[in-house]
């Protein structure tokens, strides 16, 4: 059981230490800002899910697991509206700000 | 080397980055900038004091610890002051420069209010 | 499983590191805006490994205030962008 | 270092004084704050006096018993906990600084008084609040035991200080007030790393444990380093003054008078604390000097500087940066030639009988040129014509405060300069008492300028542009007269200046 | 080399390239986000130091707060007159060499340590059941130095008072010149519906936690003036005037509460800023409580910036 979870994290950390990579590569590659953008928050909001997914057996207790779902739920949230913001900066600027 | 020394040293580092900056940049907000990498390497500093200090199964000095608190706190307050004294001066005068050097020329400072 | 935290928190690092590089070396203030969001995100996710690896739980709240500040430094960024300050 | 060899600090009987010299100021700012407007001035008026009242209690407590006050507060004894300690230095600096804070407490209540029944004006408003802030920084300054302590009562003076100078608004004293806080802020960080090395090393800040673990290694030296020169940008000693002119200058004559009296004492006192008290051993003949030189160099390049002024608050400023240099001479001429040890000789009376001294005249000088300023509507010392006779009272106030900085008899100047010049003579270190008669000689001459254009005949009668309070010129010529007479004190409480030295709480087990 | 050693490397060397960034950029703007980016980071090094309370502090503070008033600041000072005073080659030059002595003459300390290093956690660590805490950083802050932090509030107020203080007197009583967002943005003002609930949670749980775990007033009081601060920005609260009533007994309750309780010390206790046996941490508690809202109103305000606006009637 307990090697079960093991692996369990293992892999989905991994999974979202690889898009933290995707991510970095979006970054680097993608033409303008607002591709970029989505590179950023979708890619690195998905890479945390799956960090705190993986983590999620390895606390104990149901708080410690509450917070890291809420982390993530803030990360979510904020990531979402931030994007929207600077979007809508990068709009009002013309093509790439 | 251990953790603590390399974030000491770091420290060390962070003072002589912050300070440089302070000296040669002339913008007042670029020096409020370069007072806060400074203030951080001084904090770094206490951080390592108090890392190093680990005992009773503590994970470093608190008392240290508390003392970057304080300062961290005071040292927020000086950089809300020093950012309002420059944003007075630009309504002022619309700029935000620290005058010359040399103080010495009679006519610029005037005496009462 | 504690090296394996630890090398994903420097994995995590590092992708963060290259990425910061790269977008504060562009001239774009867009792209500046991004860096904080990116840090918010990235050094979240290297707390959050260090938290277990360490087993320090403490550190998640580290976390929490990181997430929960890097929007609101987001906030300051649209706000001081140009073309805000002449409609106040 | 075993703990057993320490001999545990206990709160004396009086030490609640101490206590109560710290919390008065505090729930006096918070109190004004929060009821606002004419309630500050009111809450100043009632507490400021008080203050004079507590300091001369401890004043005289610390006298009689020739011991130091102590207060443990939380009854945590160091090194975890806080002390709070009054020696005679300690008395002697509270006693001082009240006395001239009351006095400009009296002179501003014309410039920042407000009217019954009017709302809250800004300037009164802040500046009652200041000044009492600056008061319990002070005697944070004198009376805190624990160095990082003393980097929250620096702070708290800082923050207290940097307002009063650009109270007008104007964008000079703007910029003034900006520079000034650059340069305090930059001390007080360089200060608190030398804290951080010397906890890392002690694990203590507390001055008496300090003073006994202390010994010469890198850290130390490093950390002693770092804090004397954040306390000397703090201090504006030449060549870090450069805040200084602007921003002692451009501050209303209140302000002034408390910044140039006051306030600079605050940082210079801590040096005394950390050289004499903390690590009397570790400065050394070379260090002693080159701070003797950079205080002479601070009389040469202030006295030259002030010569050349044209306004009459300027030129006072700049006198106050030839002043400070006066207060460094102290450490050459104290320290003892054969145990290479600061001692709490004679040269350490006369330099903080300079300080005293020189918190009182230039208080009043500050005072008097205000109402020279107010009187006139300019301060050129070229169109000075007349102003003696307009206000008499004045003008001879400030003469009586000149004459304490050139160092006559019977002033306080005099005394000071008498007792470094003699400990310059027994340790044949006659480069020194040049300096010093040099420095004199500079005064006279700037002192001169002033009085001899003040005393000029006008064509027409001058008719002042506002009619001067009695109050003010009263509270101006009672300071200078404090200064003049300090000189007295020759033949009474001199002494307290030694009283309850660290020596003489070593003489346990060391 | 262990993967913790090349983690602290890796993470040193990230922090001291952005720090010199900061300092080296050409335009300031870039110069504030990579001072944004480099305190986040420092809070992952404060980690590393086991110094999680400073931490909290940090990520707040440091990247939080001080980010958002240089941000406000920088867009403001856009337009303003140029500086023409360049520094000449020989001064920078020899402003380096100064600087990189002072930093020489740091790292010599900090590579040197005594043989036994001296601590007082031991200390520390004996005395802390007595008052009932459990984190031994709250115990310092509010029972061993509680005199610093007491001050140290009173700093606080006296920097607020200054910011006030340079104010015209045509504005005295008026309203901090805290720059709002222009446009009514509904994502924004979805976030200032969303996020302060949820960041008044966080504040409580870090008050509630401070006594036991890492955490306390000042990490509490740090968000609530950031939760302020965004209402006010999005534009869903108006900026206060510093003439309204609740105000300044807001302002002073925390500091004034901790006062009182320190000198109620001196006749229930044995001294001033000591605690009645048994009642330390219920004490400690209310202090805490009372000092989150006055930082939090404190920082809110500092942030806000000098008054600009006359009050409207």
């Amino acid at each position: 059981m307990n090697l079960a979870l093991d692996i369990f994290t293992v892999s989905a950390v991994s999974a979202g230490a690889l898009f933290f990579l995707a991510g970095t590569v979006g970054l680097l590659r993608f033409p303008d800002s607002l591709t970029r953008l989505h590179a950023l928050t979708k890619v690195d909001n998905l890479g945390l899910g799956l960090v705190v997914l993986g983590l999620l057996p390895q606390t104990n207790g149901l708080f410690g697991a509450l917070k890291l779902v809420s982390i993530w739920l803030l990360v979510q949230l904020s990531g979402a509206i931030v994007t929207q913001l600077i979007a809508g900066t990068v709009r009002r600027r013309g093509s790439n700000g | 080397m251990n953790a603590a020394t390399l974030f000491g040293l770091s420290g060390a580092a962070l003072v002589g980055i912050g300070l440089y900056g302070f000296v040669t940049n002339p913008e007042p907000l670029r020096k409020i900038l370069a007072f806060n990498l400074l203030g951080s390497g001084v904090f770094l500093v206490f951080g390592v004091v108090s890392r190093r200090a680990a005992a009773s199964g503590l994970g470093g000095d608190p008392v240290p610890q508390a003392m970057v608190i304080t300062a961290i706190v005071v040292a927020f307050a000086a950089t809300a002051m020093a950012i309002a004294l420059v944003l007075r001066l630009l309504q002022e005068t619309g700029r935000s420069t620290l005058g010359a050097d040399s103080p010495g020329d009679t006519d610029r400072v005037s005496g009462n209010s | 499983m504690i090296s394996f935290l630890l090398g994903a928190a420097g994995f995590v690092l590092m992708t963060v590191a290259l990425a910061l590089v790269v977008i504060l070396r562009r001239p774009a203030e867009v792209d500046h805006m991004m860096a904080a969001q990116l840090l918010g995100t990235g050094g979240g996710a290297i707390l959050l490994l260090l938290a277990t690896a360490t087993e320090t739980p403490p550190i998640v709240d580290v976390a929490l205030l990181l997430a929960l500040f890097a929007s609101f430094a987001a906030v300051a960024f649209v706000r001081s962008a140009p073309g805000q300050e002449s409609e106040v | 270092m075993p703990e057993a060899n320490v001999l545990p600090d206990a709160t004396t009987t009086d030490g609640a004084l101490l206590v109560l010299a710290i919390v008065s100021p505090a729930a006096g700012v918070l109190l004004s704050f929060v009821l606002g407007g004419q309630y500050a001035e009111r809450i100043a008026a009632v507490l400021l006096p008080s203050g004079l009242f507590l300091a001369s209690i401890i004043f005289v407590d610390v006298w009689r018993s020739g011991d130091r006050l102590i207060y443990i507060v939380g009854d945590w004894t160091p090194p975890l906990g806080i002390a709070l300690r009054a020696d005679g230095l300690s008395a002697a600096m509270m006693m001082t600084m009240a006395i001239v804070i009351c006095a400009v407490a009296i002179f501003a209540l014309a410039d920042f008084g407000t009217r019954a029944g009017s709302a809250e004006a800004r300037a009164p408003f802040a500046f009652w609040i200041l000044l009492m802030a600056i008061w319990g920084a002070m005697n944070m300054v004198f009376l805190g035991g624990d160095l990082f302590t003393l980097y929250v009562a620096i702070e708290l003076l800082t923050f207290a200080a940097v307002p009063l100078v650009c109270l007008d608004g104007r964008a000079e004293t703007l910029q003034a007030a900006l520079r000034y806080l650059l340069f305090a802020l930059l001390g007080s960080i360089l200060y608190l790393v030398g804290t951080a090395l010397l906890y890392g090393s002690y694990a203590t800040l507390d001055i008496v444990l300090l003073s006994r673990r202390i010994h010469m290694e890198p850290a130390t030296l490093v950390a002693a380093a770092l804090m004397t020169i954040g306390l000397f940008a703090k201090t504006a000693l030449f060549p870090l003054h450069l805040w200084l002119p602007p921003a002692h200058a451009g501050a209303p004559a209140a302000a002034s008078a408390v910044l140039s009296a006051v306030v600079v004492k605050g940082s210079f006192f801590i040096v005394v604390r950390l050289w004499f008290d903390v690590m009397p051993g570790m400065l050394g003949p070379a260090g002693a000097q080159l701070f003797g030189g950079l205080g002479a160099a601070a009389i040469v390049f202030g006295s030259v500087v002030a010569l050349q002024q044209q306004r009459l608050k300027l030129l006072i400023a700049y006198s106050t940066v030839a002043q400070i240099g006066y207060l460094f001479l102290m450490f050459p001429l104290a320290l003892d030639t054969v145990s290479a040890e600061l001692q709490s000789s004679g040269a350490l009376t006369g330099g903080m009988l300079q300080a005293i001294s020189h918190a009182t005249a230039k208080a009043a000088m500050f005072m008097a040129a205000g109402i020279i300023y107010a009187v006139l509507g300019h301060d050129r010392i070229a169109e000075l014509g007349g102003v003696a006779r307009a206000i008499p009272m004045t003008i001879f106030a400030f003469a009586l405060g000149g004459v304490s900085l050139i160092g006559l008899p019977p002033s306080g100047g005099f005394l000071a300069k008498w007792l470094l010049l003699e400990a310059a003579v027994a340790t044949g270190q006659w480069w020194w008492a040049i300096v010093m008669l040099a420095g004199g000689l500079f005064t006279s001459g700037y002192m001169f300028i002033v009085l001899s254009r003040a005393v000029a005949p006008s064509g027409e009668p001058l008719k002042p542009r506002v009619a001067v309070p009695r109050y003010q010129e009263a509270a101006a010529l009672a300071l200078a007269l404090t200064s003049l007479l300090l000189g007295l004190v020759a033949f009474g409480p001199v002494d307290i200046l030694q009283a309850g030295r660290l020596e003489s709480m070593l003489v346990g087990p060391r | 080399m262990t993967i913790f050693a090349v983690f602290d490397i890796g993470l040193v060397v990230l922090i001291l390239g952005i720090a010199v960034s900061t300092i080296a950029a050409r335009d300031a703007f870039a110069a504030v986000i990579g001072f944004v980016v480099y305190g986040l980071l420092l809070s992952i090094a404060w980690v590393r130091l086991a110094a999680v309370d400073v931490a909290l502090t940090e990520a707040a503070i440091g990247g939080g707060m001080t980010g958002m008033l240089m941000l406000g600041a920088v867009a403001r000072l856009r337009f303003a007159g140029g500086n023409d005073i360049s520094i000449s080659l020989p001064v920078r030059f020899a402003t380096a060499v100064l600087c990189a002595l002072v930093a020489a003459g740091l790292a010599i300390a900090v590579l040197s340590p005594p043989d036994a290093i001296p601590t007082l956690a031991p200390m520390v660590m004996e005395n802390l059941a007595q008052s009932g805490l459990g984190n031994p950083v709250a115990g310092v802050l509010f029972v061993y130095r509680a005199l610093d932090t007491l001050l140290e509030k009173v700093v606080l107020i006296l920097a607020l008072l200054g910011v006030w203080s340079l104010a015209p007197d045509s504005v005295w009583g008026g309203i901090p010149g805290l720059r709002v967002y222009a446009r009514r943005s509904s994502t924004l003002t979805f976030l200032a519906q969303l996020l302060p609930p949820v960041g008044i949670v966080v504040a409580i749980y870090m008050c509630w936690v401070g006594a036991k775990e890492p955490g306390g007033a000042f990490q509490g009081g740090t968000v609530l003036a950031a939760m302020w601060l965004l209402v006010m920005i999005a534009g869903l609260k108006r900026v206060p005037s510093i003439g309204q009533p609740w105000l300044r007994p807001l302002l002073v309750v925390g500091p004034v509460i901790f006062l009182a309780i320190g000198l109620a010390g001196m006749v229930l206790a044995n001294a001033f800023l000591a605690y009645p046996p048994g009642y330390a941490k219920p004490l400690i508690v209310a202090v805490e409580v009372a000092l989150t809202l006055s930082i939090g109103v404190a920082l809110g305000l500092l942030a806000a910036g000098p008054l600009e606006q006359a009050q409207q009637q």
